[in-house]
């Protein structure tokens, strides 16, 4: 079912009983070319491609519990590509441009909103490592500003501007980026997905790979075997469970990252705000939303929620950069598992087993990723190569040297 | 205006009247009132409108599960939106106004949205808004965005202050109702450290707003009696005005307290104050909150709460209406019905779709059995409902009962499940609460008060037992079990009209259906498809009756269905409350130097450098602009003699007999044998082979050494060495510790830099022989104070540093200041500094950003393969020591007139700027006084190999383009004779 | 969470670092044979584990120890804690 | 050269707030004592024979008239007394191979604490538990109040000494004072 406005009218005229599901809810078949591990958005993305831009055909995406029930569905939403490292930045800016024409590829609105993500900073040195990154994102093709303090406080006069701790010296805007409706990210792929033919089986779990001579043959899960030429795992936040059940240990460790958002207010944010001397970055939803988060907890966890120490630096942050949101109440708090990679940097690649396919390690930055990731690792199902666009984003590139270390923290994935 | 809605009773204090306004409109209340309860005994029964079709909305409930009366409070910079009237204490000059309407309330234009609700369902903005694709960003966003949200911040920084605090306590008892109020006095009485804490400002809980009898006394004087005794017990903390939000790892609870927001002014004190509460055991005794029925048209302002109804009544002497009928499916809403009769509230009819009434005969009141509420009339008050069987009632206010949820919230937060209880049509907590955590009363499902009581009282005494103290022998307070009896009814189904699940976000049972019919049948895709229970009330009110629906849909049953999970916060809680007190200066600590006061006095610029505040530039008459003072700065440095105060650098003390063994293995190049009286520079790499730290470590004595980090690394430095040698080399004999606010130090660089510290130091022999570059010793300074001295250079000069114990620091400036005056000394900032060693080719943390080799800033050479240091091996990796490495370069602008800047990145002449031709950045720059003209840092693809080559230094966000040409990092003074002389 | 410091006793978590897993204490010889894959193992590759866990802590704002803490990554429950210097040893760290 | 003179970090601070006093002590010397391995025998003998103490347990100092140990580290403790000129030079030559010593003198600020209402006001910013009969007299903990690294000891009833970096003591001085002035 196309949705357009003469859709929405006709069903608002004739009682809205005539909505279908947006996707099917088919039984497993037997076998599949391709079995993407993983609903959430990133695995969805990853079908979606495949089945319409490689041609890909008998593709299945299983699921463990309800699709986008992973990270996709609880995220801060923001969507960017304002990366400074050559093995990151292109792949960012591919991914924004999908993003661009997301809606029109899927017939979905995902609410991609291009308001801007402004960058602090609060010391020369940081000023000039944002115009270094800055420059890196114009040679990428993406789009970059470096702003000064007046200019800061024309576009967003409530910063702190009048008793700061760290003053305001300058801002790095990426216009371009923004924020999108995290949810329908997932749906819209679920939906183009189905209608490609793809089978997306929720309630389906992995528990295993069927191995013989080294070749990975297909999945058992929860509702029997299911054989497949080419088995992509694709389970950010769960990467090192599922992958240990093929015996290998991934440079991955999984942290908790929460985020929080106020209760509904009226505009009073323009785009995303990231604070350069405490851990806080802010937008508001379409909703009315404050939705705010900054840095992980720190210690390893799999709990889905947080503690009280990293709410308390969050808020302060917040407050230090925002004086204004200090009557805005925090209305939900949560924490999600974050696969957190030894350099701050994901995978798309193939294993050292045939047949088998890993993506993750997607930090706390999968979520602006989701288009560009579904597009690469369809890329390497179908072809067998890497993206030139994700060419660095390689398994073996802590035997070589090659880190993709945005921030410089080295190989301790809680710093990244 | 006159209270036409207040009756007799109540515990509001009538003798202290109360001024207030809604909407500008002057009102009255009275001490003890809520704001709601006034507005509804002045008779305001509409005081809102909802999120998403604007519908008028009155009063729904009478505590903080409110959807509805969300007003703004106060007004200016201390407007506070979405504050729910319910909990919000009347104080002498309350503002409050009603949101999320334009126009005035009554006349809110955007009502017109509820005319086109069929096209407006659950999701229709997924399908829609994509034609033409420009106009989402242009017309249908900022549409969409300024209808949303429903109170708005003012924009102005919130004047209030805020602050935090930490409690302890054997026992924490979440809830001050009748089972909360027994387990104090029982874990109280026994000698436990009990606090107990409520969201209310009066501790009773359901005690207060209906009538009981506990232990032959009314309910009320029983608060009141436990009260008294709870005071008097210094072991019992009672914290009214707060509410327990949050449950967290190993028994700590997050709690607000609402210190003055209940008065006029603050007096200056906090607003709020955020308590972590440890807590040895925990009990959560958060009672139960009452649900709705969704029928047709169940929405309009007069429509209640039926427990409410009683309450308003009960508590705050107000009739919530002049001709009330009650809709309710369990034994609830009939005692409503008694209470509001024996008050003497009109009672017209109780309406219960059961078929046996559980009471013969109330006076004066119809009893409909087998019947419901089937529609409603009267578009901004309740006139008139429409029975099943046809009967019409002319009722202004509707007292609606669907049962009641326990309040299971707290034991959800460490991801417990509660379980469905059919009994009593509601959730209560599964097995697995949080560690150290019980529950009692209503919120376990205990729904009578007796029951509740008991449980409050037996559950106390455990947790004493298991605290090791002996429980007092008191009795459990006696109280009657009251018929809870209920019928699983939760939606009039079969009717055109909508019926509304989420009052404040406008989700019918409709849009759960078409969530069923488009495949979202989770309840996670339920509440994220039609934003379900997402609004301020977090569906207190909304949830189970959303989950009913839609497993009457699913053909499933409830506990098949599922439920959401509960997350902090119980209510919402003010992000200022979370900030505390680290705001604005005090965000974070300010360190400052030894020589802080004294800069500040010759008017120096400072700048933040990590906490550290320090000198940047000392400012003279007739410098024009801060080039003028630093160019100064840095030719009469180089000229004559500069002192800097370089205190911030970290500084640790390394003592012990494998000192040497251990800076060894701690940094990459040999350290084994420095000898006595020597300096060393050291890099430091991490394990991953990057490049982290460098500085200098002097040997003082055999087992002493002085390391000194960058100011940024001083923490972690200290730390990886402290990890080193407990975790990696135990038995190393070596020990740590920071020195670096103990000292005072100084750098005095330039060619008269010795001339000035012959002065200062005493009886050391500063020859170049007895006191050559790189030498250290213990020294006493003017005359006596112990202190120390290093011939090290930073700036390329002939330079020392001398440090005194940071007490002294201060004298020592001026002394040296004094010193040097017959030099013309000049003190220098950190901008000078910087431009020094710009020129000097020495790398700081703009080179060592963290993602550099040594490879990469040439001091390969530097990193042993002698022996094992941290990150010798992985520094070796293939691509790491690959030819196309970038390296370290210095730059000058080809014209002398041209400027740099350092992030600017490097092209061939002729290259277009993308990410292929990329060949590397720059790191630093300055206007070298020296060379007159822009210098520079960089980092370039072989850039060792290229000096001489003129390339592009494009910054593209700048929009500058030069020429400049690749030198040695190494450009003033390559040879070092300065410093060696 | 509360960590309850084998010295000290129970103190907030937020005095402490976290570093990581326990293993960083089994730091190769970077003088031995094949030491640049050991190095790679054992400063990249993680068990992950879900579930019990002996992890690394560092009591920043105490008494400067490092601890070896075993803890549910699930849970949070906190099993036991121990100096991490007496466990290097234990697993055969000297000089 | 005219002989150098000391400042201390808040200037002789000394201020009631409500029923609260809060003073800079600026009298003493702190002295870090770290024991080399093997030498932990001799080190508690040097330090009976020196002081008249015992070493102190990790969470309580002891003291004489003079003179408090406090536990700082497993092989460190800290040595507060009252002000001696080069107390590393001092203390070397009485300590000898048994102990490394190292001044800390200027590296810290100690405020002190006193009043009916001190705990009340240490509740805002102090995550240890205070309770008299929890931390009790010369009880002592190392900890961190408002981002910054503090020691707290139990000096009497509802005194304490509050000790924190001396490049902070401003920081430190309006964390605490703020705490007084929230509560009175």
């Amino acid at each position: 079912m196309r949705y357009s406005a003469f859709g929405i009218l006709k069903q608002g005229l004739t009682g809205n009983k005539g909505w279908k599901p947006v996707w099917r809810e088919p039984e497993p078949k037997k076998s599949y070319d391709y079995i993407i591990v993983g609903g959430g958005g990133h695995g969805l993305a990853t079908a979606h491609y495949l089945a319409k831009v490689y041609g890909g055909k008998n593709i299945a995406v299983l699921e463990k519990g309800w699709i986008g029930s992973g990270n996709i569905g609880r995220n801060t939403t923001i969507v960017r590509s304002n990366y400074g490292l050559e093995g990151n930045q292109p792949f960012y800016e591919m991914s924004l441009k999908l993003w661009e024409g997301l809606e029109q590829d899927l017939n979905y609105n995902a609410m991609m909103s291009q308001r801007g993500i402004l960058n602090l900073a609060h010391s020369d040195g940081q000023r000039d490592a944002y115009a270094k990154r800055g420059n890196a994102m114009l040679m990428s093709g993406a789009d970059a500003e470096l702003l000064d303090r007046a200019a800061i406080q024309k576009m967003c006069p409530f910063l702190n501007f009048d008793n700061e701790r760290f003053p305001i010296k300058a801002g790095l805007l990426q216009r371009r980026a923004g924020t999108a409706r995290h949810d329908a990210v997932a749906w819209g792929y679920a939906r183009s997905a189905d209608l490609h033919g793809v089978d997306i089986i929720q309630n389906c779990e992995v528990t295993g790979f069927q191995m013989k001579n080294g070749k990975c043959l297909g999945v058992q899960t929860s509702k029997g075997m299911i054989k497949a030429k080419k088995t992509a795992v694709c389970v950010a936040g769960a990467s090192s469970r599922v992958m240990e059940k093929a015996g290998m240990r991934l440079p991955i460790e999984s942290h908790v990252l929460q985020a929080f958002v106020s209760e509904g207010l009226k505009p009073t944010i323009p785009g995303v705000i990231t604070y350069g001397a405490g851990h806080f970055y802010v937008s508001q939803s379409d909703k009315g939303g404050l939705v705010f988060g900054g840095d992980l907890d720190g210690y390893n966890s799999y709990a889905q929620r947080g503690n009280l120490p990293v709410v308390e630096d969050v808020c302060s942050g917040g407050m230090s950069i925002m004086p204004m949101i200090g009557r805005a109440r925090l209305l939900r708090m949560w924490g999600g598992v974050m696969d957190m990679s030894m350099d701050g940097s994901p995978f798309i690649d193939k294993t050292g087993i045939e047949g088998l396919y890993f993506n993750g390690g997607w930090c706390y930055g999968g979520f602006k990723a989701t288009p560009a990731s579904g597009y690469c690792y369809a890329h390497l199902l179908a072809t067998d190569t890497s993206h030139e666009n994700a060419s660095q984003m390689r398994l073996d590139r802590f035997i070589r040297g090659n880190m993709i270390d945005e921030k410089g923290v080295g190989a301790q994935p809680n710093l990244h | 205006m006159k209270q036409a809605h207040r009756i007799n009773g109540g515990l509001v204090n009538k003798s202290k009247p109360i001024k207030f306004t809604f909407n500008n409109k002057q009102m009255t209340g009275y001490e003890g009132d809520t704001l709601a309860s006034a507005l509804l005994a002045n008779g305001q029964r509409l005081v809102g409108r909802s999120f998403k079709y604007h519908r008028p909305r009155g009063i729904f409930s009478s505590g903080s599960e409110e959807p509805n009366a969300l007003v703004q409070l106060r007004s200016g910079a201390h407007q506070e939106p979405n504050t729910r009237a319910t909990v919000v204490e009347l104080f002498d000059g309350l503002t409050s106004e009603s949101q999320n309407h334009r126009g005035s309330l009554d006349f809110d234009i955007m009502s017109v949205t509820d005319l086109l609700s069929p096209f407006l369902g659950a999701g229709f903005y997924y399908k829609t808004f994509m034609w033409p694709k420009a106009f989402w960003e242009k017309i249908y966003e900022p549409i969409i965005r300024s209808s949303a949200g429903l109170g708005s911040l003012s924009k102005l920084e919130d004047p209030d202050k805020y602050d935090k605090g930490f409690l302890h306590c054997d026992l924490l008892i979440a809830g001050a109702g009748p089972s909360g109020l027994t387990a104090a006095l029982a874990a109280g009485r026994a000698g436990a450290r009990v606090i107990i804490a409520d969201e209310d400002f009066l501790l009773g809980g359901r005690l207060l707003e209906e009538e009981h009898t506990v232990s032959g006394i009314s309910g009320q004087d029983w608060v009141q009696k436990s009260k008294d005794e709870l005071d008097a017990m210094p072991n019992v903390r009672i914290l009214t005005r707060t509410t327990v939000y949050g449950s967290y790892d190993h028994g700590i609870y997050g709690a607000l307290e609402r210190k003055t927001d209940h008065l006029a002014d603050s007096g200056n004190k906090p607003r709020q104050v955020l308590w972590r509460i440890y807590s040895k055991r925990a009990m959560i005794c958060g009672g139960a909150t009452e649900r709705s029925i969704a029928f047709p048209n169940n929405d309009r302002p007069g429509i209640m709460l039926a427990g409410s109804v009683r309450a308003y009544a009960t508590r705050y002497g107000v009739a919530a209406g002049t001709n009330i009928a009650i809709f309710t499916n369990n034994d609830s809403g009939w005692q409503t019905a008694v209470e509001l009769v024996s008050k003497g509230i009109n009672v017209t009819a109780v309406i219960d779709p059961r078929d046996t009434a559980p009471r013969a005969h109330i006076p004066g009141v119809a009893m409909i059995m087998g019947a419901s509420v089937c529609d409603t009339q009267g578009r901004k008050g309740l006139n008139r409902i429409t029975l099943t069987n046809g009967q019409v009632l002319n009722v202004d206010c509707l007292a609606v009962s669907g049962g009641w949820s326990p309040n299971v919230h707290l034991t959800c937060h460490q991801r417990g499940r509660p379980i469905w209880n059919d009994e009593i049509a509601g959730f209560v907590p599964g097995g697995n609460l949080p560690v150290g955590q019980s529950i009692a009363g209503a919120s376990n499902g205990e729904m009578t008060l007796g029951a509740a009581i008991k449980s409050g009282h037996k559950t106390a005494n455990a947790i004493v037992k298991e605290l090791g103290l002996s429980p007092s022998r008191s009795q459990a307070p006696k109280a009657e079990d009251e018929g809870f009896a209920i019928m699983q009814y939760w939606h009039v189904a079969g009717y055109k009209q909508r019926a509304w699940i989420d009052l404040q976000n406008d989700v019918t049972s409709k849009d759960v259906k078409q969530s069923q019919a488009e495949g979202f049948k989770s309840v996670e895709h339920l509440k994220r498809y039609t934003t379900l229970g997402m609004a301020t009330d977090q569906g207190k009110t909304s949830n189970i009756l959303g989950l009913a629906v839609m497993a009457e849909a699913t053909g499933k049953t409830i506990p098949e269905t599922g439920t959401t999970i509960f997350r902090p916060p119980y209510s919402p809680v003010a992000i200022g409350a979370f900030g505390g007190r680290e705001r604005g200066q005090h965000f974070h600590p300010t360190r400052l130097t030894p020589s802080h006061n004294w800069a500040d006095e010759q008017g120096a610029e400072f700048v933040e450098v990590g906490n550290w505040m320090r000198a940047q530039w000392f400012p003279k008459s007739g410098d024009k602009t801060w080039r003028d003072s630093v160019d100064r700065e840095v030719k009469k440095t180089r000229k004559s003699v500069g002192v800097c105060d370089v205190s911030t650098l970290g500084k640790i003390d390394i003592k012990g007999k494998d000192a040497a063994e251990f800076l060894n293995k701690i940094y990459s190049n040999p350290f084994a044998k420095v000898p006595v009286g020597r300096v060393r520079y050291g890099l430091m790499l991490r394990e991953d082979g990057i490049c982290y730290d460098d500085g200098t470590t002097a040997r003082l004595a055999e087992h002493h050494f002085v390391m000194t980090t960058t100011t940024a690394n001083a923490v972690l430095v200290y730390r990886n060495m402290e990890f080193a040698r407990q975790c990696l080399f135990p038995d190393l004999d070596v020990h740590l510790i920071s020195t670096t606010d103990q000292w005072a130090q100084f750098a005095i660089a330039g060619p008269n830099s010795r001339a000035v510290l012959s002065k200062i130091i005493d009886k050391v022999d500063m020859s170049n022989d007895g006191f050559p570059f790189m030498a250290c010793s213990d020294v006493t300074v003017c005359g006596g104070t112990p202190g120390r001295l290093f011939r090290i250079s930073f700036s390329g000069e002939l330079a020392y540093e001398v440090a005194v114990p940071a007490r002294y620091g201060d004298a020592l400036i001026r002394e040296i200041m004094a010193a040097g005056e017959e030099f013309d000394i000049t003190p220098y900032g950190t901008e000078a500094l910087g431009v020094m060693r710009i020129e000097k080719g020495h790398v700081t943390g703009a080179e060592l950003n963290g993602q550099m080799t040594a490879f990469n800033v040439n001091m390969n050479n530097m990193v042993s393969v002698k022996k094992d240091s941290i990150g010798s091996v992985l520094s070796r990796r293939e691509v790491m020591v690959a030819d196309n490495q970038v390296r370290l370069v210095g730059v000058k602008t080809v014209e002398k007139t041209d400027s740099l800047s350092s992030g600017a990145h490097f092209l061939a002449k002729n290259d277009k700027p993308t990410t292929a031709n990329d060949q590397g950045w720059i790191t630093s720059v300055c206007y070298s006084p020296h060379f007159e003209q822009h210098i520079g840092l960089g980092f370039l693809e072989r850039g060792h190999e290229r000096h001489g080559e003129i390339i592009r230094a494009w910054d593209g966000v700048r929009g500058t383009d030069v020429l400049v040409e690749i030198v040695s990092s190494h450009m003033y003074d390559p040879e070092g004779g300065l410093q060696r002389g | 969470m509360i960590i309850n410091h084998p010295l000290l006793g129970p103190r907030d978590a937020n005095e402490f670092i976290h570093l990581g897993d326990e293993s960083m204490i089994d730091r190769p010889d970077g003088m031995g044979e094949h030491a640049a894959k050991n190095f790679h193992e054992y400063l990249y590759l993680r068990d992950n584990p879900a579930g019990k866990y002996r992890e690394l802590w560092y009591h920043e704002a105490g008494d400067r120890s490092w601890l070896v803490v075993t803890r549910d990554t699930v849970t949070h429950e906190i099993f036991n804690v121990e100096l991490a210097r007496d466990v290097a040893r234990s697993r055969g760290r000297s000089k | 050269m005219a002989k150098l003179s000391a400042t201390d970090s808040l200037g002789g601070y000394d201020k009631e707030i409500g029923n609260i006093r809060l003073r800079e002590v600026a009298n003493q010397s702190l002295i870090a004592m770290a024991i080399p391995q093997g030498k932990e025998s001799k080190f508690k003998n040097n330090i009976k024979n020196i002081f008249n103490l015992k070493m102190p347990s990790p969470t309580k100092s002891v003291k004489n008239k003079d003179t408090r140990l406090l536990f700082t580290q497993p092989d460190q403790i800290f040595v507060l007394m009252k002000r001696v000129e080069d107390p590393e030079n001092s203390m070397a030559v009485t300590f000898g191979e048994s102990a490394y010593i190292t001044d800390q003198t200027d590296a810290w600020v100690i405020l002190e604490i006193s009043g009916e209402s001190s705990r009340e006001a240490l509740e805002r910013i102090c995550q240890v538990d205070l309770d008299k009969n929890v931390f009790q007299l010369d009880g002592m903990a190392r900890t961190n109040m408002e981002h910054m690294s503090a020691i707290i000891i139990r000096k009497a009833d509802n005194t304490f000494y509050l000790m924190s970096a001396s490049s902070s003591a401003k920081s430190f001085l309006h964390a605490v004072e703020l705490s007084a002035q929230h509560i009175s």
